[in-house]
């Protein structure tokens, strides 16, 4: 086991690496930027180096900064948390050159499976489900063949980016000529690259994600789903474990091609897939996120799993102690809420000076934060203060237990999306499991409307 | 703008006489406050003051210095070095002066060192730091008097 | 600028004789605060303020009261009633005065009514609560002016 | 279920209760004294109902002011917590003649196992084992007799009372007349009452207790042991499940005598049954607690039952809803230390003004508490502030997770037992698990020996 870890990170995840270094034995180094300095996870930690002024780029991204603070003080591996350089294969293959341990994937895995295209190469060839799609589009024409085929609707998306440039949903044949001109001129001059793809379009999707864990011994545990459905803008807002609408029988089926996939590959340290899941229920590969995810504690109250501990001995070369042919035990249901620091209604960022901090308790309760009363939340990174995650016998009750979690939770001085989240247990589709990515718009839309 | 210095004495001095601690006056758009020693008006905010961190915290501003006070600060994290080698002598003693973009020191870090120029010309009053020492980023190195 | 060093020394003397900690005066736009040692300068800790409870509070201290105004509080949890009967007259109104150990209302606690008499003689000033409303204990019922 | 509840209690389970309400979609009513106006409890409850001033005897104790908040705010039950009311069988019998539920058991079932006597006996009635004891001693050569049948060392005891007085612990026969005389005289004065009978002795015993639930369709579930040994002047301090002195083996034979004799005696609600285990691993019924247990905790997060949610839902008739015959499935393990408002060395209560309060979150770490920062705890009732229980795969792992959760609590202003809770899980026999209830006072010796 490590000796001394660096946690390459800040808020409520360093706090949460933190956590499992001290239950590991293991001497923490928080880094921060200059307007992090009384920050949770610099107080709580062994050491701490200021590492630059608050921009990001200067701090949290400079990867000359913190490999000299891992350095002078002679840690031996380092912990990026999620975000920042956490996918940056580069960054990874420094550290490695540097003598230090990347907790995470080798830099090679991260290249293929963090890689958009190439992981969905890498999916194909080991069996994960993919929307029907096109290959590179040659002209109008060949783009209403593909529609056709796969069937309306249909997405035009550029083969050079994302972000929503370039995207087009075609619902019918006389669209798309159309479609495809003007994707392609906007393709072309955002990512310099006009070429275009085609899929199928999921009006209502889920967003289906499921949790890897893989040491360097070829071991591969698969440890059920995620439903993060509730997305505003695409940034998640709830997220539970399991899906309501996953049955038994495919959860093990997906985790069997998925194991499968990541031996085939050498996979190693945590990884998760992501899928869309369409009306009928049918899953497709989208993207493999290769660290840690924000809403790794519903996993972790529902497996008694503790993921980050796990990353932390797989990375140190130990095995996974369990077979990895033996299904999980799951138990109950998990939900996380994700507090952010913006107007309930606005959605406006909110930082400030937090007067009162009072995170909720009792059964089921689990508060991962990167707050205290008296701080302030910095303008200058992401707007997250704290996860509230629950664990109840079943859905209902989870919900249940979320609510009157919420209704605890006292956050003064600033603004937080704890009304919105409020409202959202409310919701009919939410009560029920039937919510897809639209339904916060749907919400947002009624509360603007005053419904 | 014009500090009301005459006026201030007697004010000073009639607020000592009656032993205030804090004064503060406020009229359009002018304001004025004053604190005395042995007033502690510091409002620790309800924080929790866990664990201290072990590292350096940067130094915190020292108000009592004089105007002319600067202090060099490390613009990155590394490894503090006063001579160019081992054998050399220092850059700087205290007491010399420097010009400014003289090099002070050295700040190695991801095996570069890298020569730390001083901002001002002036006279070196202190270093901070010792030889050898781990500096993170901020970290004060040279206390000089601006010239 | 003028800072009112003249009009000030009369004020700072008035205040020490009359043992002010602090001093605090606004009038458009013109603001003005003086502190004096001593001051317990006490911050409000962070606390939460959650859900407030539904119920009524015990009543806080009006420090503004003439000091000959006295409150009779519920000696029990229980159902305030003004009158020995829903069709019998209250046994006191506002205005008249009261005896002391005269009966002013009944607090009904299980299933038992309770007689609760005036410890004062007085004034009765006001009735601080309605007829058949639930009390708690330490709630204030009435309000008299002592005689 | 029912539309409104009464917690007839304070602090931290006043706070227990009221979650497991908000839970239920029951409404609540808190009541308090007057030093109580600004506690947690009233802060969160629907309705709070002042019943008195601050000494217990006057508010808390005070029958008739809770029976006519009851009756003012309109609930149809009242829960009692623990100490207090809650083992008080004519309280239970007056919430009855008002037509209320006391969520509790019957009346005549707390008479029956919550007195000391009448609940050895039913224990002995009903299979469950008891200490080696004599019936009432009629002589000092009476007494020697039944020591050298029951084997030395033994205790002697007043047949009137307890805390001590009385009591005589006598290890050969040549002390036996002796202690006969001095225990007589001492038990007449204390108890008007100088009856002795006598025990086998155990000199460093463990403290199990078991946990049941039943409902009045006669079923009856027992839901693993506790152990409890970690105790100050019998005053528990660290509680645990599952024992790890105690065999699956044993763990269901015990659980099965148990359900016979609730079931036999037509027990209902929460009870937990106490026992001593001898060195040998021997289990000796003491009594049985008719109420929810301070430490219940451990064994909501061993076997994911919400114990106060089951407590309500089977005094409003529910149907407990696994059969009573199948064994329960734990899980992990789970550490509960109690903090206390007291001095670390001299154990002096410390009453006073919170200045802050940061409670540990994280994996695996649940807090139930009664107080927040800028609340002043008051002089008049026992010190317990918050309960910080942690959860994890094994009984190391717990106390690792444990001992960073301390060291993450921030109770400010006063003084706390945190640096001993702390130091306690650092003792050798409580890291290997063969800690007695002598323990806590070998450490507190070595503490004042400066070892």
């Amino acid at each position: 086991m490590f000796q001394k870890i660096l946690i390459a990170n800040r808020g409520e995840i360093a706090m949460r690496v933190l956590r499992a270094c001290r239950e590991l034995g293991v001497r923490t180094v928080a880094v921060h930027s200059e307007a992090d300095a009384g920050a949770l996870h610099v107080r709580f930690a062994d050491e701490a180096v200021c590492i630059g002024p608050a921009p990001s780029a200067k701090s949290y991204l400079n990867v000359a900064a913190i490999i000299s603070a891992a350095e002078i003080t002679g840690v031996d591996a380092i912990h990026p948390g999620y975000g920042f350089l956490s996918e940056n294969a580069d960054f990874a293959a420094v550290v490695a050159r540097c003598g230090l341990t990347f907790i995470g994937p080798p830099a090679e895995a991260m290249r293929t499976w963090g890689d958009k295209l190439r992981g969905r190469e890498a999916a194909r060839r080991h069996g994960l489900p993919l929307l029907p799609g096109s290959e590179r589009l040659e002209s109008a024409e060949h783009a209403i063949a593909e529609a056709e085929r796969i069937g309306f609707p249909v997405i035009l998306k550029a083969r050079g980016g994302g972000g929503g440039r370039g995207m087009r949903i075609v619902r019918e044949a006389s669209e798309v000529a159309r479609a495809f001109d003007s994707a392609t001129a906007e393709a072309g001059s955002a990512f310099s690259n006009p070429e275009l793809y085609l899929e199928r379009f999921v009006e209502r999707p889920k967003h289906i994600e499921f949790q890897a864990l893989a040491d360097r011994h070829g071991q591969v545990w698969t440890l059920g789903e995620r439903e993060c459905s509730l997305q505003r803008r695409h940034q998640k807002l709830v997220e539970e474990a399991p899906s309501p609408s996953l049955s038994e029988e495919r959860r093990s089926q997906m985790g069997e091609v998925i194991r499968r996939a990541l031996r085939a590959t050498g996979y190693e340290s945590l990884g998760t897939l992501e899928f869309l899941m369409d009306e009928r229920g049918e899953l497709y590969f989208l993207e493999m996120n290769t660290r840690v995810q924000v809403e790794h504690p519903v996993t972790e109250m529902t497996t008694g799993v503790d993921l980050v501990v796990e990353q932390i001995r797989v990375a140190s070369g130990a095995r996974l102690e369990l077979p990895d042919t033996r299904p999980w035990k799951f138990r109950g249901h998990s939900i996380e809420c994700r507090i952010l620091a913006e107007d309930p209604v606005s959605f406006a960022p909110w930082p400030g000076r937090i007067t009162e901090y009072h995170p909720p308790g009792g059964a089921g309760v689990r508060v991962d934060s990167g707050v205290y009363g008296g701080w302030t939340v910095p303008k200058d990174y992401d707007s997250l203060l704290a996860k509230v995650v629950v664990h109840a016998p079943g859905r209902e009750q989870a919900l249940g237990r979320m609510r009157r979690a919420l209704d605890e939770l006292i956050i003064g001085g600033i603004r937080t999306n704890v009304p919105f989240q409020r409202r959202l247990l409310d919701d009919p589709e939410v009560c029920e499991g039937t919510m897809t990515t639209r339904t916060v718009e749907r919400v947002v839309r009624e509360l603007r409307e005053g419904a | 703008m014009a500090l009301p210095t005459q006026e201030l004495e007697g004010l000073l001095q009639l607020l000592r006489e009656h032993g205030a601690t804090e004064f503060e006056y406020e009229d359009e758009g002018y304001r004025l406050r004053i604190g005395f020693a042995g007033a502690p008006v510091t409002v620790a905010a309800a924080s929790p003051a866990p664990a201290p961190a072990a590292a350096a915290a940067t130094a915190s501003p020292e108000p009592e210095e004089a105007a002319n006070v600067v202090w060099i600060a490390s613009p990155f994290v590394g490894t503090f070095y006063r001579a160019p080698s081992p054998d050399a002598a220092p850059f700087v003693e205290v007491g010399v002066n420097v010009r400014k973009g003289q090099v002070l020191c050295i700040v190695e870090a991801m095996k570069l060192m890298n020569e730390i120029e001083s901002e001002h010309a002036g006279t070196l009053l202190e270093v901070l730091v010792e030889n050898g020492q781990a500096v993170e980023y901020g970290q004060r190195l040279f206390k000089l008097a601006k010239s």
